[in-house]
């Protein structure tokens, strides 16, 4: 902690960066910090309510962050796939970022809970993680705390992997059918940076904007597919979900079937190319004709 | 008005008695699976899937009486010609059951908008079909503040009864003509009052509660609000909101929509009506490409400002009922109390 | 017309929807047609540049116009006119395809093939193939039902 | 018959006013409406085709023109596209009309000025024509119309009746550059016109509506020349879905533009929050 404030104060007093984009205790837990003084930036912490995916704040479509100036962003392992991902497909600069990593023992899925990491309440991404020392930072703070604890209970995409297709159609529909169409899903994703989205489209309109079955159908498939090899599994979506449709399953899923195929796993090295907009000579074409 | 005491039991028989007599009911219940399990106000299959001991369900009330999407006509198209087929203003008859006060009065609040000189039909009807039972509340958490607006974890505001639980169930209090009928019609349900007490004790400590949260002096806000539409603090006032609009999505009072067309094939369609927030880039954005409020923090603005000044200016009540939930759900952490908290001292009015 | 298709045209005749690059399978397809190869005659040929300005919304918009299954076809691989585009929709489709079947949409509604323009016979067989196909899995009245819900 | 169903409208006659602005002329399918049908200066209605969708238009003819109503639009977008793509006899939505409207009772007996920009002459039409057929109501009459070149001018056949009047002083003008070889009107941007072609400010009324950035430069000409914040009108164009004061996109500090406007003064503007 008083390595990341110290860092922060130093990347601020020299000018290197104009703000840094961390954590910072709220009156309601913790939460985002924009920490643009020096002075302020014993404002910073990190433990393991620091669920955000604080890459977001570094898309180009944040006009109102992008006027902010240079900025430094705080990331776990996880969230550098976001700053990588954002720098591969050429949406930032990796020179217009400093990337303070921190070393991460899991977060809980709740910025507001009392930050004690149990097998109930350690974020879904947890249970896989590879990247507990982040590789793309500049500067890398924090002792390694020790490894979070494994959720329990069901894998749900196995479950449903061996359902039919009609019940997992049933399944699909009934989670479905609460979507509201508020596209935070989208709002709050790190790798949605699209100037403007398939769904708001009017000409032709491919996806009618009503909340009715056939239009969240198709606006989370659509989503689904976009994020094929783009998703870096923050979960932030998840969060976001004012009706929790279990967005994660359909994400975990198609970065297994990314993987399988194509031996991919989301990277946090902005040179690996993304697997979807590359090719190879022999990909597998099982299923073509 | 009178009050009356709902064992448990009776309550469940209660809503299958509704239920029986082919009304809707809507009560708090359970819907998503594995750790996304929570509750979520739903029309009822059947009363043992009502919960009303898990707090304050995740969206409010409001699509109850407004929904995400609803069609307003439908045309088909003939040659040159046009047919409009209307869509009917009445509703099923409905019992919510289990609202909490700051879901309860929020269909209250949005009535002034819906029928300021054009009365919305749709909604009205809705309304007209519907009577609310709400449940006083047990003071929530940290992030509640209705309070501050004027209600309470014991408000009955917008409610035909309200039930208070006691040990021996529910204190019933019967505030309204509809509310009456309810209870007239399904009598054999309810009981002599006996623990008006235990309830009034219940309520108060409901109301210690939350009262520590937040307060502040709603005139002097709207004053300060009307006069500082430019200020340095409105500057960086949404740094850290992603503009998602899961504040408006789960609000029970934010009521802004738009209006759209949809084809079924190519010579029919329907017109729809649905849910939309000014916490979005595309919402203000004109057809030139010119936008009034062109980024985050000047729509953040006009959220704060349209609830605390605006409305309250225009139809006399403060737009927002102190749920909490854009607070607690806000994936960027993006705090009304706190702000409300920050306005309040500036504009000399914090308590 | 022969007896086996007087007999199918009374029971269930399955809509299918064609996506087809302009260069190799749209021109076999009219070679099929040109040759008088015997094909079920129920097919809706959408014709565009190349199979990789197939999107797999269009999938998603012909389920939701009420087809029952969709073809997508092109050039074989190393034949794009765009050098390119099949390989790049090998990879694209193969995600949707099983991400479709995620969500519940029987892969078997759905047949992805090359074609060249030489290939009328084995457009046929395509046709015939996924007809045959969908005809066994009856109407997908799951989907259709689902975009008829108006809330 | 909710608030959101619209009056049937056949299209009767289409005009195209330059390459992307085109002018329906509608009339109710319903006689009985018809009748029954009126509507003030200044007042808006949203236009719908059906599968496209809604969109605000101001009522372009004027209101002592009975038994139709006018809308001229520019192709911006899907609901403008479709509009373009109808023919004469075919159905349209319209719903309205709605907002306020221009005091006409309260100028009777004084000058007008109205002042244009672009497609901003629609609304300021209405009132023209309005105004003009009501002609001994009112002392002199000038109009002040720019555009950003010739071929951008609207209601061409209108300009050139109005500039043969006698009793209607109309100066034309295009921004320097858009001018072609036979253009006998004026060269400049709108606010330097005004400046010289302006009326007397006692008693006149001054009508205005065009570009944000004409009228932002307008207004101080206007108040240079006399002209108090009382005195000059104009329509605001905020994006509206509902018409009807509910759907809250037109908010704008204490108004709701689709009912407490579109009218407003400049004081009234003065007032509002720069938030349109």
């Amino acid at each position: 902690m008083k390595a990341l404030q110290e860092l922060a104060r130093k990347l601020l007093e020299d000018k290197t960066v104009s703000v840094v984009i961390g954590y910072e205790e709220g009156p309601h837990g913790v939460r985002p910090a924009f920490i643009t003084k020096p002075d302020q930036a014993d404002r910073l912490i990190f433990d393991p309510r620091c669920v955000h995916n604080l890459a977001t704040f570094l898309s180009p479509r944040r006009s109102h962050l992008v006027t902010l100036g240079k900025k430094a962003v705080v990331v776990k392992g996880c969230d550098a796939r976001a700053v990588a991902g954002l720098v591969r497909e050429t949406q930032i600069k990796r020179e217009d970022v400093v990337v303070i990593g921190v070393r991460c023992g899991g977060v809980t899925g709740d910025p507001m809970g009392d930050g004690k990491l149990t097998e109930k309440n350690v974020a879904p991404r947890c249970a896989v993680c590879d990247v507990r020392e982040p590789k793309l930072a500049d500067h890398l703070v924090g002792e390694l705390p020790p490894a979070p604890p494994t959720p329990k209970g069901p894998d749900m995409v196995a479950k449903l992997d061996a359902m039919t297709p009609e019940e997992r159609w049933a399944f699909w529909q009934k989670e479905l059918e609460r979507c509201v169409r508020c596209h935070a899903c989208r709002e709050v994703c790190p790798m949605c940076f699209c100037e403007r989205c398939i769904a708001d489209k009017s000409m032709p309109q491919w996806i009618e904007s009503s909340a009715h079955p056939r239009a969240n159908l198709s606006w989370q498939m659509t989503r689904v597919l976009h994020m094929a090899g783009r998703c870096v599994g923050c979960g932030e979506c998840v969060r976001a979900c004012p009706a929790n449709i279990p967005l994660g399953l359909i994400l975990k899923k198609v970065a297994a079937v990314v993987e399988e195929r194509y031996g991919y796993r989301v990277s946090d090295d902005p040179s690996v190319p993304a697997p979807i907009g590359t090719y190879r000579l022999d990909d597998k074409q099982e299923f073509i004709l | 008005m009178s009050a009356k005491t709902l064992t448990q039991a009776d309550l469940t028989s209660l809503v299958s008695d509704i239920l029986a007599a082919d009304k809707r009911v809507v009560a708090p219940s359970l819907v998503g699976i594995g750790p996304l399990e929570h509750i979520e106000y739903r029309p009822l299959h059947k009363a043992e899937d009502m919960v009303l001991d898990r707090g304050l369900p995740k969206r409010s009330i409001k699509e109850m009486f407004f929904p995400p999407t609803e069609v307003v006509f439908r045309w088909k198209q003939k040659k040159s010609d046009v047919a409009i087929d209307e869509i009917p203003t009445t509703f099923q008859q409905t019992v919510v059951i289990g609202a909490l006060p700051c879901d309860a009065a929020a269909p209250g609040i949005v009535d002034r908008v819906m029928n300021w000189d054009y009365r919305d039909e749709l909604w009205n009807g809705r309304r007209e079909a519907t009577t609310i039972v709400a449940m006083a509340c047990d003071g929530g958490d940290k992030s509640c503040f209705c309070t501050a607006v004027g209600l309470g974890p014991e408000s009955s505001k917008g409610a035909d009864l309200l039930l208070t639980p006691v040990k021996a169930g529910y204190h019933v209090d019967v505030l309204t003509p509809k509310g009456e009928e309810l209870v007239s019609k399904y009598s054999k349900r309810f009981g002599e009052a006996k623990s008006a007490d235990e309830a009034k004790k219940y309520q108060e400590a409901a109301r210690k509660k939350v009262e520590g949260n937040l307060s502040f002096d709603a005139p002097k806000m709207r004053a300060w609000l009307e006069g500082n539409f430019e200020n340095e603090y409105w500057r960086t006032i949404a740094l850290r909101c992603h503009g998602c609009g899961t504040c408006a999505t789960m609000c029970p009072t934010c009521h802004c929509f738009d209006i759209v067309d949809e084809n079924e094939g190519v010579l029919a369609g329907e017109r729809r009506r649905n849910w939309d927030t000014c916490q979005t880039g595309k919402f203000t954005l004109h057809g030139s490409g010119h936008n009034p409020r062109h980024d985050q923090n000047a729509r953040f603005r006009q959220r704060v400002t349209h609830k605390f000044a605006i409305y309250p200016g225009k139809f006399g009540e403060i737009l927002c009922t102190g749920c909490g939930r854009c607070q607690r759900q806000c994936p960027g952490g993006m705090d009304l109390l706190e702000i409300l908290g920050d306005i309040a001292r500036m504009a000399g009015g914090a308590a | 017309m022969s007896a086996t298709t007087t007999s199918e045209a009374k029971g269930f005749q399955p809509r299918i929807v064609a996506f087809v690059c302009n260069w190799c399978t749209y021109t076999g397809a009219d070679l099929a047609g040109t040759s008088r190869l015997q094909m079920a005659s129920i097919v809706r040929i959408i014709r565009l540049p190349c199979t990789g300005r197939i999107d797999p919304l269009f999938i998603i918009k012909a389920f939701e116009r009420g087809a029952d299954g969709v073809i997508v076809s092109g050039c074989h691989p190393a034949d794009c006119h765009y050098t390119a585009g099949n390989y790049h929709a090998r990879r694209r489709f193969a995600v949707a395809r099983e991400i479709f079947d995620f969500m519940g949409i029987d892969p078997r509604r759905i047949t992805f093939s090359w074609v060249s323009a030489s290939e009328g016979g084995k457009w046929a067989e395509v046709v015939n193939d996924t007809t045959a196909r969908v005809r066994e899995l009856g109407p997908f009245t799951a989907y259709r039902e689902m975009a008829a819900r108006t809330a | 018959m909710n608030l959101y169903q619209p009056f049937l409208m056949r299209v009767d006659e289409i005009i195209d006013e330059t390459v992307d602005t085109r002018t329906l002329k509608l009339s109710f399918q319903d006689p009985k409406v018809a009748e029954k049908f009126e509507f003030k200066a200044g007042q808006f209605g949203e236009y719908s085709v059906f599968g496209a969708g809604e969109c605000t238009f101001c009522i372009a003819s004027a209101p002592t023109r009975k038994g139709y109503i006018e809308c001229s639009f520019k192709l911006v977008g899907r609901v403008t596209k479709a509009m373009r793509d109808l023919n004469v006899g075919d159905t349209m939505g319209f719903r309205g009309p709605y907002g306020n409207s221009f005091p006409l009772e309260q100028m009777y007996g004084k000058s007008l000025v109205f002042i244009a920009g672009g497609i901003g002459l629609a609304p300021v039409r209405c009132v023209i024509w309005n105004a003009l057929d009501l002609r001994d109501k009112f002392k002199d009459v000038t109009i002040i119309y720019g555009a950003r070149s010739v071929g951008d001018l609207v209601y061409k056949r209108e300009l050139e009746e109005w500039s043969k009047r006698a009793d209607v002083k109309l100066w034309q003008t295009v921004d320097p550059g858009g001018e072609t070889k036979d253009w006998k009107g004026q060269i400049g941007f709108v606010p330097t016109i005004v400046e010289k072609a302006a009326p007397a400010a006692k008693d006149c009324y001054a009508v205005i509506c065009g570009p944000p950035v004409m009228i932002k430069f307008t207004m101080p000409v206007l108040e240079k020349l006399g002209f108090g914040k009382d005195q000059i009108y104009t329509t605001l164009e905020n994006r509206m879905k509902c018409g009807i004061g509910k759907c809250g996109r037109c908010n704008c500090g204490p108004v709701y533009v689709c009912k407490d406007g579109p009218v407003f003064t400049a004081r009234e503007i003065a007032a509002l929050p720069n938030d349109f």
